[in-house]
């Protein structure tokens, strides 16, 4: 009973985390700040499936959430800021939405994502936690992260911040899931979280040598190849 | 039809292209005697034509340097051209051969022939004018094709054949037929096209010697002696057949329609009549006419086009 | 396995061999042995025909990895028919070419593409299903581009003209297959018989119809869609183009016979008068087009499309009386449109292995510089002079056949009235007419300039008579050509027969009459009657010969001048001018005038230059501005790729959003 | 038996492992060659053995699709592969340097990767095969480590991680669809089979998303951009597989997912999204390749055309445009395949891209042009080639499902691509050689050699001149595998 309300209460605060770290993305600058509020957030998806262990009484996903914490909110945090370091930009300057427009669009997004969520909330509703828990009902948090993430790399210069948008897009998806089905089975969460771990790598090696090779401000610096 | 009277019409027929080989030169001097009159003069009446030609044939032909098979050949084939027009044409009798009728397109093309060995024969000498004579030559025989077509068309809807006995006939048994609007619009255009087939004004000047207005005398410049007889025997037989055709369209009597003896007479007395007064009338015409201008000439021909055309719609809405 | 059948397999394996010859022998030998395979390849598509003409039945079949129904090749009488001369000429061309053939046109891939060329068009007509007609298509379409491409090394032209016609090969073959796409969907099949089912008041079929028309047009070289006839047909070696043109452009017209009689008769009014305006229009642009020109092979190129749209003028009027139930006349319309088919098969190969062989002796193809050949290439001469005279259609070739059984349909074909016949059969006979004027100069031309007259070029002086195998082929082609005209009656038999119509039967001496219009001809009693004529004044012409010879005499009269040059002879050029100032309207030439004076007065010219050029209407109106707006579009659309990842971004967030929005609605 | 499964992608692994840590240049040289010929034997033998071997609980499975797409995936990679092999003497008889191990074993992860994509049932092992394709290629494709590679790779991981990630959340949320359902599960089998009874509004949703992931790695527009840059920038053999067999996994995994939703949706979902799809992908293509300038990105669009054309004919669905979708993946993965590793042999005798700087290659090096050519005239359609056999059936097929309107559409535009295609190829091909037959650019290192192994490529292409002619056995196996979509 106390592990119910323990949970809806772990649920609601998460969740309301979750969104707010990604307005914050939308309007933070500072690339160094950006990681550190990438990495609450990764902290805040692991409390989720926590949470969502609780209500689903399912041991496997405390496993879950160990991987996630150590992934999301430690491993590629780290992996990030040491490519930051070593690239020397630390500005997000003259994103190719200024801040204000970039909220209000998040608005838009957040509002088109309960809208696209109500199908599933419909579906899903019944199994979030026994009743028509509170998990199914915040899905569209998930959605909402998805957008805003995508909305972030389609904005942001600088090829680190293109990085961060992929990884909340990432978190969106893993929130979805998570609030929808409680998780995929246990070796695909496995190997999506190696390929999203790698795809981070990539990114972050790629980002390097392009700094190297082309210098500040490389992603819209790259119109190379067109026709 | 049996094989006698396969034969009676076979002699009609060789008669009948004797009588128009021997009437041709005299309507050359009829229209040239017609118009010396006309202008005043005495004229060299109209049996010259026969003179000169007789002297022509004694004479030692000369040739261009250079000249092929075209030089040796073209004149005869524009002679047998106009013999053979001669000889389907139904001029003296209306009776065609069994297995030869006298289809109107099948004249055509066989008048097509004689003009193209013209227009060879002009080409062959390598000369400046030949080729300029043939290719306006050809131009207008190109631009008269049309017309005679159509003509022909007009000519052959009421009977339902462009077989020209028949048309002939018909316009025989009723003679609404050559008064009705059809009739006479595909007559004037059939005859503006002989004009412009034989080569007379004002589509061309035959009696002219300045070498940069000649069509048909450009292109035989370079013939001579029995060739240039043959080919002058040729068009002036062209010219009273093609008459003798326009004749017996608008005045349909008189031709003979089996071979007795009697029929045959009256039917080359009649043609013979008819021919020599339509020469007359061109030459006494001509002198009223001046030679058009090369590029107005298919005006001309355009002009009487619409008339053969508006006879062929005329034909539909009527009949 | 049948004759028909035994002959279908034999061209298969016989193609296989030649291609084997060609790739493995060298130097002349080559030339010698794929020449003669080819022609073997040739001979055996003759006898298949023949027999499928004579009715024999037999079939085919190849698998195909989708379901489809199997490929089915099985010629009826009419397929036997394209067969036929699809063999008949192949023979020719492939005896010719052995002599022909030199350097880049004696290549391995030439000679390989020449037996790919003859199975295809060997192919079309035997299938019977729309798979197997397509695959056979593009076959003969690959080949003949490849064809084109022989001097592709040496003449940026071969080159443009090999990519226009790609191109506009590609859209017949397009139209054709939406064409029987559409039948098939209504019918739920791809045999012919199947198809045959379609009905044809649907407006789904006029769609269908409209399709396959402009499918068989483009290929058949009809105007507008004949711009790359002109130029492919001058740049492939001369005994592809007799192929191309006397073989390849009659399956445009197999296919609309096909359609029109076999898949989908009994159309509406306007399907037959679209077949006409589109033959009339050719008719009359191509020959026109043909008139004026100066290169030899573009002359017999722009010829072809004229004869092409003759083909169709007939079909369209056989359509129209048979709609309005005339059925004597539509028959003879029929006929005749076949008859065209076959003696312009037999007249412009001969006319186009002449014109190579022009192209063999003296390198030219220029009329302006050629003349006097009809001295150093006897042969040539008399071949090119009685193909010439086919294609003026005048007595006693079988082209004037042709073109009196058409002249008798529209005479017949008289439904008083009726404003459309009353409208368009005036018309069609008019556009006949002017087109035989037209054609008449046209090949006066052709001949007189080229082999008449004097040379007008060291290298027309220099000219020498062709090898044997061509000299062959070109005067069976002419005999071909005087045959046909002669013996009318019997080939119209035949020909009627393959469609299953009557309408025509031999008369006297192997004379045609048009049952149920009273009209005959029979060429060699006219000949026979001519000659009788004829006869005393040639007697008394010869007697005239022994006793005066002739006498040569200095060059023709020049107003006095002595030294007349051969460059006062009239061109080519100048020939066509009157008629290009009559027609200026139509064909809008470009001259320019270049006066330059001596240097002390400017009344006095030194050399005054005058040229003039003839562009192809159509193409400068209808397709330059096509391709660049093409172009144009094509460059803005580079937009899309301008290397932002920002804007690829943008592209597929818009897709999630859009899909997001389509899914939940 | 069941083990047939596990060959290819433990053939991947070892062969990997040893380009990895093998110092030899055999080795490094082969490895890639004996995976794809492991993957294609594996195929032919499933083929052959005609049952469905199931391995972990489904964690592996090749039903006849699987089985013919492990198939293509090897004749593919054989071809890319053997053909991309230089001469022997011409890498350093030495010691593979780094890079050249590095890449063979990234090639042999590559399609270890595609081969276990194609024989799973578990949706969401697709999922991270395909991903993992994409970690795998991102290297390959900034191999030559140059700027413009550089710029390559990265739109390529970004544009392709993002669109896969939506399919991931597709995936998700087909499982909850499931789970919601009673049975959680991401077996493909369960989810088509229809006995689940998936809440429409939810698949509807999750369909669409998964579709527009895999779409992206499909290659399809509007989520086309990363391709000309990618299949430009890799090496010759990298390029051939991508757009040889990766679009057409990709495209394998949209196909399972349309199985899905029509099961539960019907099939008008679907049809639109993948109508629209592929007659953008055609537009995108036409227009792009008609003023095309650099032939590697010719091919590259050329990829994006056949796609489109797939995306067509699966909107039209039924055995028979399925079993025509079928054969054109097969066609086009062989025709594509041999024409860009020409491309690469042209590219390292010309040193440059530009289609200009190419002339006259057939009088040049006809071993070049006529392999050229017969690719080119394979991917035109041209019969035999079995593309023209598959072009007519998807035409066909779709005029019989009423979709006339699309169908003309397409074959406008399949006639825009056809000119522009023609018009480029004949600009390189034909021609009079230039006095100096020197390339006019500077050789890159690492293009490869212009000289390399003929037979693949006339192996390539003869299969392609046949495989239309096959009723049996191919033609049954492509109606055994277009019957497992259920159509």
């Amino acid at each position: 009973m106390t592990t119910a309300i323990l949970a809806t209460q772990l649920l609601a605060l998460t969740t309301g985390v979750l969104l707010v770290t990604s307005v914050l993305l939308v309007w933070q600058r500072s690339l160094a700040s950006a990681v550190r509020v990438l990495a609450v957030q990764g902290g805040a998806l692991a409390l989720l499936v926590v949470a969502i262990g609780l209500t689903e009484g399912d041991a496997e996903l405390f496993v879950v959430a160990v991987v996630v914490l150590a992934l999301k909110a430690i491993a590629i945090p780290l992996v990030l800021a040491r490519a930051i370091r070593s690239s020397g930009v630390e500005r997000e300057d003259k994103p190719l939405l200024n801040p204000t427009a970039g909220l209000v669009i998040v608005a838009l997004l957040t509002t088109l994502a309960y809208l696209v969520s109500t199908p599933i909330v419909a579906a899903t509703g019944g199994t979030g936690a026994g009743e028509a828990g509170p998990a199914a009902f915040s899905a569209p948090v998930g959605l909402t992260m998805v957008l805003v993430g995508f909305l972030l790399l389609t904005t942001r210069r600088r090829a680190l911040s293109q990085v961060v948008g992929f990884l909340v897009l990432d978190n969106g998806i893993a929130t979805v899931g998570f609030l929808t089905a409680a998780g995929v089975p246990l070796v695909v969460e496995l190997g999506v979280s190696l390929d999203v771990l790698l795809v981070a790598l990539i990114l972050a090696v790629l980002s390097g040598r392009m700094g190297a090779l082309i210098g500040q401000d490389p992603v819209s610096m790259m119109t190379e190849l067109r026709d | 039809m049996n094989a006698a009277e396969t034969a009676a019409t076979l002699l009609v027929l060789l008669l009948q292209v004797t009588v128009m080989t021997a009437l041709a030169p005299v309507v050359a001097g009829i229209t040239r005697q017609a118009r010396a009159r006309v202008e005043g003069r005495a004229g060299a009446g109209v049996f010259q034509p026969w003179r000169d030609l007789r002297k022509l044939v004694t004479k030692r032909p000369i040739h261009a340097a250079g000249t092929s098979w075209v030089t040796r050949v073209g004149p005869f084939m524009l002679l047998a051209s106009s013999f053979l027009i001669a000889a389907l044409i139904p001029l003296v009798s209306a009776a065609p051969l069994p297995l030869v009728p006298d289809d109107l397109f099948v004249v055509v093309s066989v008048l097509l022939l004689g003009t193209v060995a013209l227009a060879l024969l002009g080409l062959d000498a390598g000369s400046a004018f030949g080729g300029m004579g043939s290719s306006r030559h050809m131009m207008i025989a190109a631009l008269v094709e049309p017309t005679v077509l159509m003509a022909v068309y007009a000519l052959s809807i009421p009977v339902g054949s462009s077989t020209l006995s028949l048309i002939v006939a018909n316009r025989r048994d009723d003679p609404a037929s050559i008064a009705s609007p059809a009739g006479v619009l595909g007559v004037v255009a059939l005859a503006v096209v002989v004009l412009a087939e034989t080569g007379r004004l004002p589509v061309d000047n035959p009696s002219t010697h300045l070498e940069l207005t000649m069509v048909h005398e450009a292109m035989i410049l370079e013939t001579s002696a029995r060739d240039l007889a043959q080919v002058e025997l040729g068009s002036w037989l062209r010219l009273t057949v093609l008459l003798g055709l326009v004749g017996n369209l608008v005045v349909p009597w008189g031709v003979a329609t089996d071979a007795t003896p009697a029929a045959v007479a009256i039917g080359i007395v009649a043609i013979v009549v008819k021919i020599g007064i339509l020469a007359a009338v061109l030459g006494a015409a001509e002198v009223g006419l001046a030679k058009l201008r090369l590029f107005r000439v298919p005006e001309l021909l355009a002009g009487s086009f619409v008339l053969a055309f508006l006879a062929v719609a005329a034909s539909y809405l009527v009949a | 396995m049948n004759g028909v059948a035994g002959g279908l397999v034999a061209q298969l394996l016989l193609a296989v061999l030649a291609v084997v010859v060609a790739v493995t022998t060298t130097g002349h030998r080559r030339n010698l042995l794929a020449g003669t395979a080819c022609a073997a390849l040739a001979a055996a598509g003759a006898v298949t025909g023949g027999l499928a003409l004579a009715g024999r039945q037999g079939a085919v079949e190849v698998p195909t990895t989708l379901p489809f129904s199997p490929l089915v090749l099985s010629p009826d009488r009419l397929g036997g028919l394209f067969i036929l001369v699809a063999g008949v000429v192949g023979v020719a061309a492939s005896v010719y070419a052995i002599g022909y053939v030199h350097g880049a046109s004696a290549s391995r891939s030439q000679w390989s593409a020449l037996a790919v060329f003859l199975l295809g068009m060997q192919l079309v007509p035997a299938a019977g299903d729309a798979i197997t007609f397509l695959l056979a298509w593009e076959l003969m379409a690959a080949a003949s581009t490849v064809l084109v491409l022989a001097d592709q090394t040496r003449s940026p032209a071969a080159r443009e003209a090999a990519l226009w016609y790609a191109i506009m090969t590609h859209l017949s073959m397009v139209a054709i297959l939406a064409g029987f796409a559409v039948l098939a969907g209504q019918t739920g099949g791809t045999g012919f018989r199947v198809l045959a089912n379609a009905d044809p008041t649907s407006p789904a079929v006029s769609v269908a119809f409209g399709l396959l028309v402009l499918g068989f047009a483009s290929k058949a070289g009809l105007v507008p869609l004949h711009v790359w006839l002109p130029r492919a047909h001058p740049e492939a070696p001369s005994h592809a183009s007799a192929l191309m043109s006397a073989v390849m452009v009659k399956m445009g017209v197999y296919g609309a016979l096909l359609v029109a009689l076999r898949l989908l008769p009994g159309g509406p009014t306007w399907w037959a008068v679209l077949l006409m305006g589109l033959g009339g229009a050719s008719a009359l642009y191509g020959i026109l087009q043909a008139a004026v020109a100066t290169d030899i092979k573009r002359l017999l190129a722009y010829s072809t499309s004229e004869n092409v749209g003759l083909m169709f003028l007939a079909l369209g009027t056989a359509l129209l009386l048979r709609g309005y139930h005339v059925p004597g006349a539509a028959s003879v319309a029929l006929i005749s449109c076949l008859l065209f088919v076959v003696n312009h098969a037999a007249f412009k190969a001969t006319l186009f292995l002449g014109a190579g062989a022009i192209l063999h002796a003296t390198g030219e193809r220029d009329l302006d510089r050629l003349g006097g050949l009809v001295h150093r290439m006897p042969w040539t001469g008399a071949s090119f002079g009685v193909a010439a005279m086919g294609a003026a259609a005048l007595p006693v070739t079988g082209a004037f056949v042709a073109e009196w059984a058409l002249l008798q349909a529209l005479i017949h074909g008289v439904r008083p009235g009726d404003q459309v016949v009353a409208v368009t059969v005036p018309l069609a006979l008019a556009v006949i007419a002017l087109t035989a004027g037209l054609a008449l100069l046209t090949f006066v031309k052709a001949y007189g300039i080229a082999f008449l007259a004097r040379p007008r070029s060291d290298a027309a002086a220099g000219a020498h008579e062709v090898p044997t195998t061509m000299r062959v082929a070109m005067g069976a082609g002419a005999i071909a050509v005087v045959a046909l005209g002669v013996v009318p009656g019997p080939v119209a038999a035949v020909l009627a027969r393959s469609l299953g119509i009557a309408g025509a039967q031999p008369i006297g001496l192997a004379g045609l009459e048009l049952t149920g219009m009273g009209a005959l001809l029979d060429p060699l009693s006219l000949t026979i009657l001519g000659l009788l004529i004829g006869a005393p004044a040639l007697l008394y012409v010869v007697v005239l010969a022994r006793r005066h010879p002739r006498e040569v005499a200095a060059p023709g009269w020049g107003c006095g001048g002595i030294r007349v040059s051969p460059r006062m002879q009239y061109t080519a050029t100048s020939y066509a001018e009157p008629l290009m100032r009559v027609f200026d309207d139509a064909l809008q030439p470009t001259r320019d005038v270049e006066v330059t004076t001596v240097a002390d007065s400017r009344y006095m010219a030194a050399r005054v230059e005058y040229r003039q050029r003839v562009d192809d209407v159509v193409e400068v109106r209808a397709y330059a501005p096509l391709v660049a707006a093409a172009n144009r579009l094509a460059d803005r659309a580079r937009g899309i790729q301008n290397g932002s990842i920002h804007r690829y971004l943008a592209f597929s967030f818009a897709a999630l959003v859009v899909v997001l929005l389509a899914v939940v609605r | 038996m069941a083990a047939l499964l596990l060959i290819p992608p433990l053939a991947a692994l070892v062969f990997g492992l040893a380009a990895a840590f093998v110092r030899s240049t055999a080795v490094a040289r082969l490895s890639g060659v004996s995976t794809s010929a492991v993957v294609l034997a594996a195929g032919i033998a499933l083929l052959a053995l005609g049952k469905v071997p199931e391995l972990g609980g489904g964690l592996l499975r090749a039903d006849a699709l699987s089985a013919f797409m492990l198939a293509v995936v090897g004749a593919v990679g054989l071809t890319s592969t053997w053909g991309g092999l230089g001469p022997r003497d011409h890498g350093a008889a030495s010691a593979p340097t780094t890079g050249q191990r590095r890449y063979a074993a990234l090639v042999c992860v590559f399609l270890g990767a595609m081969s276990v994509a194609v024989s799973t049932d578990n949706l969401g092992v697709l999922w991270v095969a395909v991903e993992a394709t994409t970690i795998a290629t991102a290297f390959l494709v900034g191999h030559q480590g140059t700027r413009r590679s550089l710029e390559a790779a990265w739109k390529y991981v970004v544009l392709g991680s993002v669109g896969v990630a939506i399919a991931l959340l597709g995936v998700v949320l087909l499982y909850a669809a499931s789970r919601s359902a009673g049975e959680a599960t991401l077996s493909w089998v369960a989810l088509a089979s229809g006995e689940l009874q998936l809440d429409p509004g939810l698949t509807k949703v999750a369909a669409g998303l998964a579709v527009l992931g895999f779409a992206t790695k499909a290659g399809l527009a509007p989520m086309h951009s990363w391709l000309p840059d990618a299949h430009s920038q890799a090496p010759a053999p990298v390029s051939g597989l991508m757009s040889g067999v990766l679009l057409a996994v990709a495209f394998y995994a949209i196909l399972r997912i349309q199985a899905i939703a029509d099961m539960v949706l019907g099939p008008s979902l679907m049809r639109g999204l993948l109508l629209t799809a592929g007659l953008l992908s055609l537009a995108v293509a036409a227009a792009l390749i008609l003023r095309q300038r650099d032939y590697k990105r010719m091919l590259a669009y050329s990829s994006i055309e056949h796609m489109g054309l797939l995306a067509v004919g699966a909107a039209i669905g039924g055995p028979f445009a399925v079993a025509a979708v079928l054969l054109h993946v097969l066609g086009h993965g062989l025709a594509k395949a041999t024409l860009f590793v020409v491309a690469g042999r042209i590219l390292a005798t010309e040193g440059s891209t530009r289609i200009e700087d190419v002339r006259a290659l057939l009088a040049r090096h006809p071993r070049m042009a006529v392999p050229y050519i017969a690719g080119m005239a394979a991917l035109l359609g041209f019969p035999p080639f079995s593309l023209f056999f598959s072009e007519v059936g998807i035409v066909m097929a779709g005029w019989r499902a009423g979709l006339g309107w699309a169908m003309g559409l397409t074959l406008a535009l399949l006639l825009v691509l056809f000119a522009g295609l023609a018009r480029a190829s004949a600009a390189m091909v034909l021609g009079a050689p230039v006095s100096d037959a020197a390339p006019r650019h500077p050789m890159h290192p690492g293009h490869g050699s212009p000289e390399g192994p003929m037979t693949p490529l006339v192996l390539a292409l003869a299969v392609t001149a046949v495989a239309g002619f096959l009723s049996v056995p191919l033609g049954t196996v492509l109606l055994r595998a277009a019957a497992v979509l259920g159509s």
